[in-house]
């Protein structure tokens, strides 16, 4: 197949990710997509770990830029830290997209997994299960980017359905989260023992609520929505009489992919658009006891709008899913 | 008088913050909200019992908290990936927690290095080791592996009992396993340390390791025992949030470690020791509990939670310290 | 008669230095050996190679005919070698009560039981503490006794074996007459049990009680041994020291002003007001029991304490220091007694130890001028004959002796108003506390010496004066020239007279 | 022969290190890198450098991770909700870090509280504490406040160039500010340590306390001093931080507490000091971020990065440690 240069030449293409979060399911599931996109491309792919240290990785675009690298993503971060780092490599002439992370600069193409429609999704699935009237409890913890952006459409339906009555907002991000979780997640559905639906828009959080739920003996009275998805979570979803219905995500091995692909289009002279827009998928435990869907992978083949891989898929792109 | 409030000051706060929430906090006071309080810090509370073992040597553990998430994602790993039964995962477990504590023993004892490094070093390479099996992935029945390849077992029932199971105790389906884990052990820690002469001996050394030596224990046995025993408890912890959560989660972070730290140092202050001891651990677990456990209830936001959990405990401590010294003088 | 415990041809060196060559010594059941030596000369070194802490380089040991080299202090036991360390503080553990320490040893035995019964190990310590008629709260926290009673403590734990060899290290440094009394008497009663006894000592009262025999050890050779009864003291000092030891008689002098004036002073509740005056150029020792006041003065006037009622004048002015800073400032300084807990700083070498109270003096611009600092040292070394390799050694390589002398160093360094030395003479051998006593009254002229002793012996070698203290107050006074010494004693005793010393 | 082993040990390990990287890592080998690696530890150095002081004197500071990470918050908070220019916010931050400073001593020192004990209780407090003002979002110009308001002020342009300006040293634009704080800040303390007789005193203090009072050392104000000092250190770090960052950010900073004490424990095996010090704290430092940096270039996951820097500690203590002990012996 013909490819557009510098992709005919991939072994000299160099390109750098550059993370702020790594530690977790999701990320891993991330950098695995990144991964598999460069190695179908044949470019050379360097990991930049800032290990949640939003300096570091300031620090660590400039350092890609020493590297000599051609493209650079950006994955996770802070716009304050981010935005004049990200400035100095377009300067350079490298070619840079950042995913989940508004660097305000127009040369740099957003990747998104939609934060708002992923809890819009869910909440419109909890409308439809449950009416417009319910007591609620609410998992959040303020001050992480993606939770916030979350919560801003949780408070829009709130205001949109009155008959939505929060009556009690937890959270924690202590480790492991979803045993923390679990442990406020009792006292809440001890102390508020008629809620009816749980949103826990971040599936460690859903974990942990599930398990109080479980161990409180409230699993026919309580409906658990979430946000993302993973192995573990698609077990726990589908445990008999399992309280967690209805999770919305997007596949974060794809949006991997997808990030590659936008860098790979701009290298190669194209336009990939300000913004890339991966759209989430509701999943729900019907869905996947319906299919028999046992993990990620088997989500992908019998969910194909899960497996969305024709975001920023012009035709010389290769496939890695082939 | 002032003696009588060293002693009991602790626990009387306790039961203030006990009979408050009872009151503010609407089903507080039932035997479930009592047992949950003892599950929600079993696992601390386990930890926090291991690393009291350290602090009577004299020494510390800074590596529980990784020790206990490895445990958990080698239970995890031996189960789904291995395809290994329950019996043999937990024996997997305890046999990393003592080879853990054994390495941390020797390299403290015999190589000399202060207690704080070499268990700090051991977390590093712990936190780094548990992640190199899977790449970083998190365990769970069904999951890929690095290779592509789809792993075939699963977490076994009997294993998921661990965390799931509940004893009859004058209600039906009362008491979890952790808990009833949580007090065995607290009893058994509590009573090796203060009625065998094992137990008393690891205090010698702890206060005068030069005298105990001299007095001819084998000092150097005592000490590594303990960091043993830290570990041993520290895997247990990890068995039993592997099984809690049904899957070995990768999870960066030291709060297992802060919060069992915290407990077994509130434990100075029960009845005034003023000195590391089991009692005093378990109740310094039981009152984080307690403490979280009622402002969750009465819905305070997490942020609160943190800041009453660190005043009340600098609060009790000034109290109970403050007021023992004043008496000794 | 066969030795029971033998040692042939034994070497030990730390690093370079070489502390023990050739050593032979020879125990036999139903003695007491001496062993006199100079600080440093290598007894506590002995020791510790006999009890299993340290290793010998070379040599032979046996025991009851059989080789004996014990790899840790647990097996030194097991095998029936009993040990009394010196530091007094390696002997008691603070975090448990008297009676577990008492049976401390038990606890760790092969055979004890493996449940600790506080009720049974409280019948044991009983039956231990029995033994040296020690009478003291079985319940009580170690933290809460004196230095004394952890001795005995420890002293009654090691008694209460039958070993076949029974080792003390000045074991009577800290006690008073009447509990060494005791002491001896259990060492009678394990002699004619047929155990071999060394017995490590400055005290010449202590070696004319118990000697059977007088081992003397001069830089770490064995230089006489003395069997023949009577036996030779004057010949065994003179083997550890390697020359003829001659007493100087105290040449008495008078105060020429007044220094420090203390006026209706009370040092606590019961005790009753005194008064005293001490004067330029003179050395006043204060005497008395263990536990009658002494430290207890000493802090007062160092600042540590505030006295109860009475006033104090430091050369015509106003005394009432509220800090040790203000006390030193003003020229007062303490030599406190037990250097290792409350005088010497581990970590710092000679030179940092002494410079520790005046650094101010000693830098510019609170930058410390160590070219200064170790020439005074240097200087020190030099007046106290200190023996070390140079101002550099770390603390910990010094033998006790010359660490009491890089204490008394610290404070000699810089002129002082009144020179307050409490029990300066712990674990000094006789010829370095005679050099202290020689370089303190040569250098005593424009200021007040104060020491407190609670040997008479040592005030009797060195002072202008000695002060009787008693019951927290001061009940005797006496010129060191033809003094009425049974008055003196019936001081000390308090009024029932009884001897002390 | 042992002896230049344990003196020189650990630097010809770093030495080491670095030459294997500069062989194996293109671009390893150059000022921009040697520049990084400096900045990369600059924040977790300055907080070391505090820790040591509080080492010192034979405390332990477990609250200066929070300590920084408040002190972030509340620059932030001063000029984002207060409209304070850059000189207010800062000397606002220097002002809590020095008050929990004092708080820290004296509860430490008064009130008898051990330091473990007494900081830890302060970091709780402190984390829950910097998220109340806020209710736990981080602080950004232009963020909508808890009652709905928008936030007016901005960062100021000083206030960020202390995190962003760089001076030229041989090359252009070399020398971020933060790393030429670290510098000086770890000169000033080397030599405020080893050279003033106030540092004299302070490892007096540390070593024998009660033979520093009697030498007439006002050992309670030393030890005061060391925490304020802690704590000043740690909100200088915060300022940096907060600077860097140009935000206040609730997320950031978890780790500053477990690397800086790992700096300045490392500290203890450097030139075979054995104990705390201000030199080893910065090679500490240094080293942990050369071994970072280098397995970022060679491309080392992050879980393998934990796994080598646990390793490598552990390996270089316990041979310092274990070699410096047996020729004392
Ligand atoms: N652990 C050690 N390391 C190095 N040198 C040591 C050590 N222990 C003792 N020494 C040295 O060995 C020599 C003998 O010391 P030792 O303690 O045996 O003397 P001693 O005869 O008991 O003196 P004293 O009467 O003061 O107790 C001294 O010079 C001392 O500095
Ligand atoms: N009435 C008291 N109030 C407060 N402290 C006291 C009192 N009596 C003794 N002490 C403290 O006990 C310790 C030793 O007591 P004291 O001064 O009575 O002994 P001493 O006569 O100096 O004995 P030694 O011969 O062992 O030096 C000192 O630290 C002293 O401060
Ligand atoms: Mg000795
Ligand atoms: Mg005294």
């Amino acid at each position: 197949q013909d490819m557009p240069a510098p992709f005919d030449n991939p072994g000299e293409v160099k390109i750098a990710l550059v993370r702020y979060l790594s530690t977790g399911d999701f990320f891993q599931a991330y950098l695995s997509g990144v991964e598999a996109q460069a190695k179908a491309l044949g470019v050379d792919l360097r990991v930049l770990d800032s290990r949640q240290d939003a300096a570091l990785q300031a620090d660590m675009v400039d350092q890609a830029i020493a590297l000599g690298v051609d493209g650079i993503i950006i994955q996770h971060g802070l716009t304050e830290s981010m935005k004049e780092a990200a400035q100095r490599a377009v300067d350079a002439g490298i070619k840079v997209v950042a995913f989940d992370v508004n660097v305000e600069n127009p040369a740099i193409p957003q990747i998104e997994q939609s934060d708002r429609d992923l809890a819009r999704l869910a909440l419109e699935q909890a409308v439809a299960d449950n009416g417009e009237a319910w007591k609620a409890g609410y998992v959040y913890v303020a001050g992480i980017a993606p939770l916030d952006r979350r919560d801003e459409t949780w408070r829009e339906f709130k205001a949109k359905y009155p008959g939505i009555n929060e009556v009690a907002m937890f959270g924690t991000l202590d480790n492991p989260i979803a045993n923390s979780v679990a442990n406020q997640a009792r006292s809440v559905v001890t102390a508020n023992p008629d809620i009816q639906v749980m949103f826990a828009p971040y599936d460690e959080f859903a974990k942990g609520v599930k398990i109080a739920v479980d161990e409180a003996g409230l699993s026919d009275s309580i409906k658990i929505y979430s946000a993302d998805i993973s192995t573990a979570d698609i077990a726990a979803m589908r445990e008999p009489g399992s309280a967690w219905v209805a999770t919305a995500a997007t596949n974060p091995a794809v949006v991997g992919q997808v990030s590659v692909r936008a860098l790979a289009m701009l290298l190669a002279g194209e336009e990939p658009g300000a913004s890339v827009i991966v759209p989430p998928t509701l999943i729900t435990q019907a869905d996947l006891n319906g299919q028999d869907i046992k993990n990620m992978e088997e989500l992908s083949a019998k969910l194909p709008q899960f497996a969305h891989a024709d975001v920023a898929m012009p035709a010389w792109m290769p496939n890695p899913n082939e | 008088m002032a003696d009588t409030a060293i002693r009991f000051g602790f626990l009387a706060l306790l039961a203030g913050l006990i009979a408050f929430f009872s009151v503010s906090a609407p089903g507080f006071l039932s035997p479930q909200s009592a047992v949950f309080i003892f599950q929600s810090v079993a696992i601390t509370g386990i930890l926090a019992l291991g690393v009291t073992a350290t602090l009577v040597v004299g020494g510390f553990d800074l590596s529980i908290g990784s020790v206990a998430t490895s445990s958990m994602m080698a239970a995890a790993y031996a189960m789904v990936v291995l395809e290994q039964n329950a019996l043999v995962a937990v024996l997997f477990c305890l046999a990393i927690g003592a080879l853990v504590g054994l390495v941390n023993g020797i390299i403290i004892v015999y190589m000399r290095v202060p207690d704080l490094l070499a268990t700090l070093g051991m977390m590093f390479l712990l936190v780094g080791l548990q992640r190199i099996p899977t790449e970083g992935r998190s365990i769970a029945a069904g999951m890929t592996m690095p290779d592509g390849s789809t792993a075939a077992g699963t977490f076994s029932p009997a294993f998921l009992a661990l965390g799931r199971h509940r004893f009859d105790f004058f209600l039906p389906n009362l008491l979890p396993v952790s808990v009833v884990v949580l007090l065995v052990l607290a009893l058994l820690i509590w009573f090796f340390l203060e009625y065998t002469r094992f137990g008393r001996m690891m205090y010698a050394v702890g206060s005068n390791e030069r005298a105990a030596e001299l007095a001819g224990a084998p000092v150097k046995a005592y000490k590594i025992w303990a960091y043993v025993i830290s570990g041993i408890f520290a895997s247990i912890g990890g068995i039993l949030l592997a099984a809690r959560l049904g899957r070995g989660d990768i999870a960066s972070g030291n709060n297992l470690l802060l919060d069992a730290v915290a407990a077994a140092l509130i434990g100075f202050a029960v009845l005034g020791a003023a000195k590391p001891n089991a009692f005093g651990t378990a109740i310094g677990a039981l009152f984080v509990g307690v403490l979280l456990q009622g402002l969750t209830m009465m819905n305070a936001p997490y942020y609160t939670q943190d800041f009453v959990k660190g005043a009340v405990l600098v609060v009790a401590l000034v109290f109970t310290f403050a007021l023992s010294n004043r008496s000794r003088r | 008669m066969e030795a029971t415990f033998r040692i042939t041809g034994l070497r030990k060196a730390f690093g370079p230095i070489r502390v023990l060559n050739d050593v032979a010594l020879d125990l036999c059941s139903g003695e007491v050996t001496v062993l006199m030596g100079a600080n440093g000369a290598g007894k506590s070194t002995l020791v510790k190679i006999m009890s299993g802490v340290h290793r010998l380089d070379a040599g032979e040991m046996t025991l009851g005919g059989v080789r004996y080299h014990p790899a840790s202090p647990a097996e030194a036991i097991r095998a029936g070698v009993v040990t009394v360390h010196q530091n007094i503080n390696d002997g008691v553990v603070a975090a448990l009560d008297v009676a577990a320490n008492l049976t401390l040893d038990r606890l760790s035995g092969k055979g004890a039981p493996l449940f600790y019964n506080p009720r049974r190990v409280r019948r044991e310590a009983k039956a231990v503490a029995a033994r040296l008629d020690l009478d003291i709260d079985l319940g009580a926290s170690i933290a809460d006794l004196s230095l004394a009673d952890r001795q005995m403590v420890a002293i009654a734990r090691a008694m209460a074996h039958e070993p076949k060899v029974m080792i003390l290290d000045e074991p009577t440094s800290s006690l008073s007459s009447a509990e060494a009394n005791r002491l001896f008497a259990v060492i009678d009663r394990l002699r004619q049990h047929g155990v071999a006894i060394l017995y490590i000592t400055h005290r010449m009262s202590d070696i004319r009680r118990v000697a059977d025999r007088i081992v003397s050890l001069r830089d770490g050779s064995i230089s006489g041994v003395f069997e023949t009864k009577p036996l030779d003291y004057e010949g065994a000092v003179n083997a550890m020291l390697g020359r003829a030891m001659h007493l100087v008689a105290v040449d008495v002098k008078e105060a020429t002003h007044p220094v420090f004036e203390a006026n209706d002073l009370r040092l606590s509740d019961q005790s009753r007001p005194f008064s005293m005056v001490l004067g330029a150029g003179e050395v006043v020792a204060v005497t008395g029991l263990v536990g009658v006041g002494k430290t207890l003065l000493a802090e007062t006037l160092f600042g540590l304490r505030r006295p109860l009622a009475g006033t104090m004048r430091l050369r015509g002015e106003a005394y009432a220091p509220t800090s040790t800073a203000e006390a030193i400032e003003k020229g007062v300084f303490l030599v406190a007694k037990d250097r290792a807990e409350s005088g010497i700083v581990g970590d710092f070498n000679i030179y940092k130890n002494i410079s520790l109270p005046f650094l101010e003096r000693f830098s510019r611009l609170g930058v410390s001028r160590r070219g200064a600092e170790r020439a005074v040292a240097r200087e020190q070394i030099d007046r106290l004959s200190i023996v070390c390799r140079s101002e550099r050694d770390d603390m910990s390589t010094l033998s006790g002796g010359n660490q009491q002398k890089v204490m008394v160093a610290r404070w000699m360094a810089q002129p002082a108003s009144l020179f307050i030395l409490d029990e300066p003479f712990q674990g000094v051998d006789i010829a370095a506390r005679r050099d202290i006593a020689s370089k303190l009254r040569a250098s005593a002229a424009g200021r007040t010496t104060l020491l407190f002793l609670t040997e008479l012996d040592e005030a009797l070698e060195t002072a202008d004066r000695i002060l009787v203290m008693s019951e927290h107050t001061i009940v005797g006074e006496h010129r060191n020239e033809g003094l009425d010494m049974d008055r003196l004693l019936a001081q000390v005793a308090g009024e029932p007279m009884r001897g002390a010393a």
